[in-house]
């Protein structure tokens, strides 16, 4: 579960990193005495779960009453990537003399968490990649051992710092591994980490993502339970028009890309694997409100999962709903023969043996909706 | 011993519901099931396989090859070092939901002791003919067969899709191994590549990757390696970028991961991209 | 720090181990509600921080609400082996089929923890030692790789213990190892853990000591800033007549005993070490406080203290006070030539050489003291 | 090691106000301070002795047998890690209130790695004549003096008397080891012991122990195996029970940890008991 660079930020203060001086505002009402507590120049931040905040603009700037008011105004009604704006971080402008890459996150094919760390910050962590891959290090953890502050002396000094600053960075680095640690994080980022020119070392940026198994997310169970609800079915809508119904993750995201492949567009991601398999009458129920679809692609492979007991769910809701949006049936596995013969006697409807058969012929009826209801 | 086909395997957490249903299933399909685990209840017997209190107990009375865990999240840290602790060499683990630091210290733990871990989130292993150790659908005729195709998937429901491809197409599989869905598994798609590459048995592969992480990436350098042909399926080139698409693995961030990049370094380095479930076979056909 | 009973058992009843239902009550009014709220027979506790509470008298039985108000009356007044009794559990009495001894604590020859385990609980452990050696276990942990369900499986069968109490024991025990490390405790103590006629696992009394340096005091802030207050000198009051006032705290503790030896009676701890030896004025300033003194030793052995500094704090004290108790000096070590030449231009005294010959002059002085005071 | 007079010595926190306090004393004594460590302060000197920011640059520069800590106790258990990472395979540890549960991990970290720890709360070692690590006031000449004895200490103060005894006594000490007061110490008395006893420098110990624990009682029974006279002084007779008298090891609940069943288990074993600081020399003029 990602967090808000507020949150991330607030976390970061609670283990004493020095972030710089902001309060957060969700109406340009209230921006004025905001950025006047702080002092202008203020920096405005959109707050949105979601990268690329800089080069959609959601990064600005004011020197005065008009300009915050001006921009909070254009901030709120943004949308990054999809996501939609909430509030907005007012922060003090910050004197930099140098931005630093900072992170810790786990590292798959070393299995084990690995600290990244790059004297050239500022930029996303793959294109400094791309422009100075010389300057990027990285420090595997034995996570039985920890990252402590000597491990981070040795990295921030072959990363060319000295001094104050570097017994800054070094203690900053072991209690970054401390966040990662207690709040079960699977990143923590600070990008940039700058070094002012008096001296401060400051957490200008903050991303963390936390396990939502883990136990930091705990703390944040409100937006988590918001996010439940319409996470029961792992549900992530799309901007096709082909809804999709399939079991288990896998399946379900080649689902779309064949319906992809074929010249279709998909509608959304729906998990219905493992026990879930049950609910397959309320996962279309949910799936129905959509009222964009020109077509719907039910693809079950069945194992644990049944397919004759998921397509009783799917003729139950279809039952409940007035609807003529085609469907299109795929079924191999455990309970086909039942499920084929269920379909077959309800809906006079053969099932696809397979998957490629199916996706091109739900493309292809959701084609033909489409143009008719226009 | 990843790809030995008669295992002695043990059951942790051996009398909840669903280990039952699944025990039966693979007791029928001829896995040779020594002992089962559970805490206070030893000296049952489930199937005729008898119950231990612990780990050690069993191993104290049985050889033991391998551990297959139905166990739920939050226990299966403990219940990993409870079987590393008694000795255990080969560890399968079903759960899907285990905190990721959890994992990160089982591996660490597991790798000090000379332990594979598969998993978790992995659906298991499948020796058609021989064996099953996991929740694939192995006694499924259209699906499973031997053959000479070793197949390694992150997913269970997609790994039962290419595997019916391969066997549409007319083969047969020799190894099936699920590596599981989640952020960190204890086996990568490298490693099950480089046993693959070993063994004689197998004439072809399949591997079924999907967005996010980059083992695919780190696969496709061993490929440019190996001997035998490798077709490719990526799922998730549809799925939107920094959302978790079901498995907790499968989410990109910036273009690492993407299903793009890890199409192109795999068939850059000489592996067969199969678009959709049916090219499988097609290519194939034409490659072993 | 020791923590009261009720306190330990709140801590197991957050994490799930098992309790008898129970009140805390602090007058005898209030008794019979909360024994009724239980449910006669009930159990009264006196809640001190002492041992030796059940050979004291401090724990009694009531059927009604003239036994509760009696018992309580009577218990509410007590003071076990020095302790004032504050509060009192009230607890529903249990049926107990089955006593248990269960332990985790630091073993210092070892240098570890170790668990300690015995089917015949009830009793102090050391009596256990006397009585049944052989029903003691013992296992001891490796902090790095920490406590488990299985480890407890292992050593309750070695106990005896089978089926769903085994089970049952064995989460109990890693629970509270998790208590142990969570709260950093010195040693956390169920006994007896009560095996009940209906299978339940109760943690019947509870013991639990927090390392003072730990995480796990935080908790008990107040109860520490209560102590904190007359600990500035580690003060510890003893029942005799001869104030103690020295460097460091063995030499303390022996400067008691050489006292104790010619026949005298400390009537103090109290360390002055480190850095504290700068604080010799308010050292004794708080000592004088006490009105039964017929007597004061001051032993310094001087090092990184500078027993003349002391001595000039002494003296500061002393010209506040009109006393006219006796007051022995022994000075060696550090600033040793000019403390002495201080004590005897303001006090005309001089310092022995020896702890043994002091002692033996402030315990013959205090004596004289005692009975011109009669 | 432990025993060897001649020690190279790093200090870490070597910056702080009484680090450098002790620096000068112990340079003054003689003793071979190598170099110092403080994080940021790489470069810097401390009379004439060479600092670097971690223990890993300065054991890369000097060959190192010894650390002694100046640090604060909540880095207490970091910075020991970081000698033990460093390769050092000695370190002393002064600082009083760290966590008891940093210690027992500290102390696991530095078993596993063969290393030994003095402390925590110790008051450090003296090697009259050669050298001195740690806060003791070895320049006090009625306080130390090189000659025969051993003494080992839970307690610095009592282990000054201990020492000033000796010397009044017309001995002389060949090697001062205090080992501690906290609840768990890194080197425990019977450790000690055992070193002495192998020693051809000492003619006679003395043990200087306090109420609480079972150091003492471990003691005794390789006291009884024991070439060389042992005087033992036991401090905390007079104690009440189950409150801690200043050092959080001096702590009796019940009976076990009570003076009493220390001096007479160590008598029981042959150790000779002094019964107040001026015993000690009498008995060694008996004894030695």
């Amino acid at each position: 579960m990602r967090l808000f660079e507020y949150q991330a930020k607030a976390i970061f203060a609670k283990y004493g990193i020095d972030i710089p001086n902001g309060q957060l505002v969700d109406s340009h009402d209230s921006i004025g005495d905001s950025a006047k507590k702080i002092g202008y120049p203020v920096v405005l931040k959109a707050q949105a779960l979601a990268g690329g905040r800089g080069k959609a603009g959601g990064i600005r700037f004011a020197k005065d009453d008009m300009e915050a008011e001006g921009n909070a105004g254009i901030l709120l009604g943004m949308n990054i990537n999809g996501a939609a704006v909430s509030s907005i971080l007012v922060e003090e402008k910050v004197d930099i003399e140098k931005e630093i890459y900072f992170s810790i996150t786990m590292d798959r094919a070393a299995k084990r968490p690995v600290v990244i760390v790059s004297a050239e910050g500022g930029m996303d962590i793959e294109e400094i990649a791309k422009s100075e891959p010389d300057s990027i290090l990285k420090e595997w953890i034995d996570p039985t051992h920890g990252f402590h502050s000597y491990h981070a002396i040795d990295l921030f000094k072959r990363a060319g710092f000295t001094g104050d600053t570097l017994r800054k960075l070094s203690q900053l680095a072991a209690t970054l591994y401390k966040i990662f640690s207690e709040y079960e994080a699977e990143l923590v980022e600070i990008n940039p980490l700058v070094i002012t020119r008096n001296g401060r070392v400051l957490a200008v940026d903050g991303k963390v993502i936390l396990d939502e198994n883990g136990k930091g997310v705990k703390e944040f169970q409100i937006q988590i339970d918001a996010v439940r609800d319409e996470d029961l079915m792992r549900y992530v809508p799309l901007e096709g028009d082909v809804g999709i119904l399939a079991n288990g993750a896998g399946l379900t995201m080649m689902t779309m890309d064949v319906v992809a492949h074929y010249g279709g567009n998909p509608a959304n991601f729906m998990e219905i694997g493992g026990e879930l398999y049950k609910k397959s009458e309320e996962a279309l129920d949910f799936l129905l409100t959509r009222k964009d679809l020109n077509g719907v692609l039910v693809n079950l492979f069945g194992a644990y999962a049944r397919t004759d007991v998921i397509i009783e769910g799917i003729l139950r809701s279809l039952e409940k709903h007035d609807t003529d949006i085609p469907f299109v049936f795929r079924v191999r596995g455990t309970g086909e023969e039942r499920a084929r013969k269920l379909l077959m006697e309800n809906l006079n409807v053969e099932a696809h043996d397979e998957l490629d058969e199916a996706a091109k012929e739900i493309v292809m009826k959701a084609e033909d909706y489409r143009k008719r209801r226009v | 011993m990843l790809l030995s086909k008669n295992k002695k395997v043990l059951v942790q957490g051996i009398t909840g519901k669903e280990a039952q249903y699944w025990v039966e299933k693979m007791n029928d399909y001829g896995t040779d099931i020594q002992a089962g685990v559970a805490p206070g209840k030893g000296g049952q017997s489930i199937l005729g396989i008898p119950v231990y209190d612990s780990v050690k107990e069993a191993v104290e009375q049985h050889d033991i090859d391998t551990t297959l865990m139905f166990v739920a999240p939050s226990l299966v840290e403990t219940a990993t070092m409870e079987a590393i602790d008694g000795g255990i060499k080969e560890i399968v683990i079903l759960a899907d939901g285990v905190p990721v630091h959890d994992i990160m210290r089982m591996l660490s733990y597991g790798a000090k002791n000379g332990v594979r871990i598969i998993g978790p989130n992995t659906p298991g292993l499948v020796y058609p003919g021989f064996s099953s150790i996991g929740i694939m659908p192995s006694w499924l005729p259209h699906v499973f067969q031997p053959g000479e195709i070793g197949v390694v998937s992150r997913s269970g429901s997609l790994g039962n899709e290419a595997s019916y491809q391969v066997v549409q197409a007319g083969f047969g599989i020799s190894h099936f191994i699920g590596i599981g869905g989640d952020l960190l598994v204890g086996t990568t798609t490298v490693e099950v590549l480089e046993e693959f590459e070993r063994n004689d048995d197998i004439k072809g592969v399949v591997l079924i990757g999907e967005l996010g992480g980059n083992m695919e990436e780190q696969a496709a350098r061993f490929v440019k390696t190996m001997s035998k042909p490798v077709v490719a399926l990526i799922a998730g080139k549809s799925s939107p970028i920094g959302v978790s698409m079901g498995h907790a693995g499968a989410i990109v961030e910036g273009t690492e991961g993407s299903v793009e990049s890890k199409q192109k370094i795999l068939a850059d380095n000489g592996a067969h991209i199969a678009n959709t479930p049916m090219e499988i076979g097609k290519l194939l056909k034409i490659l072993v």
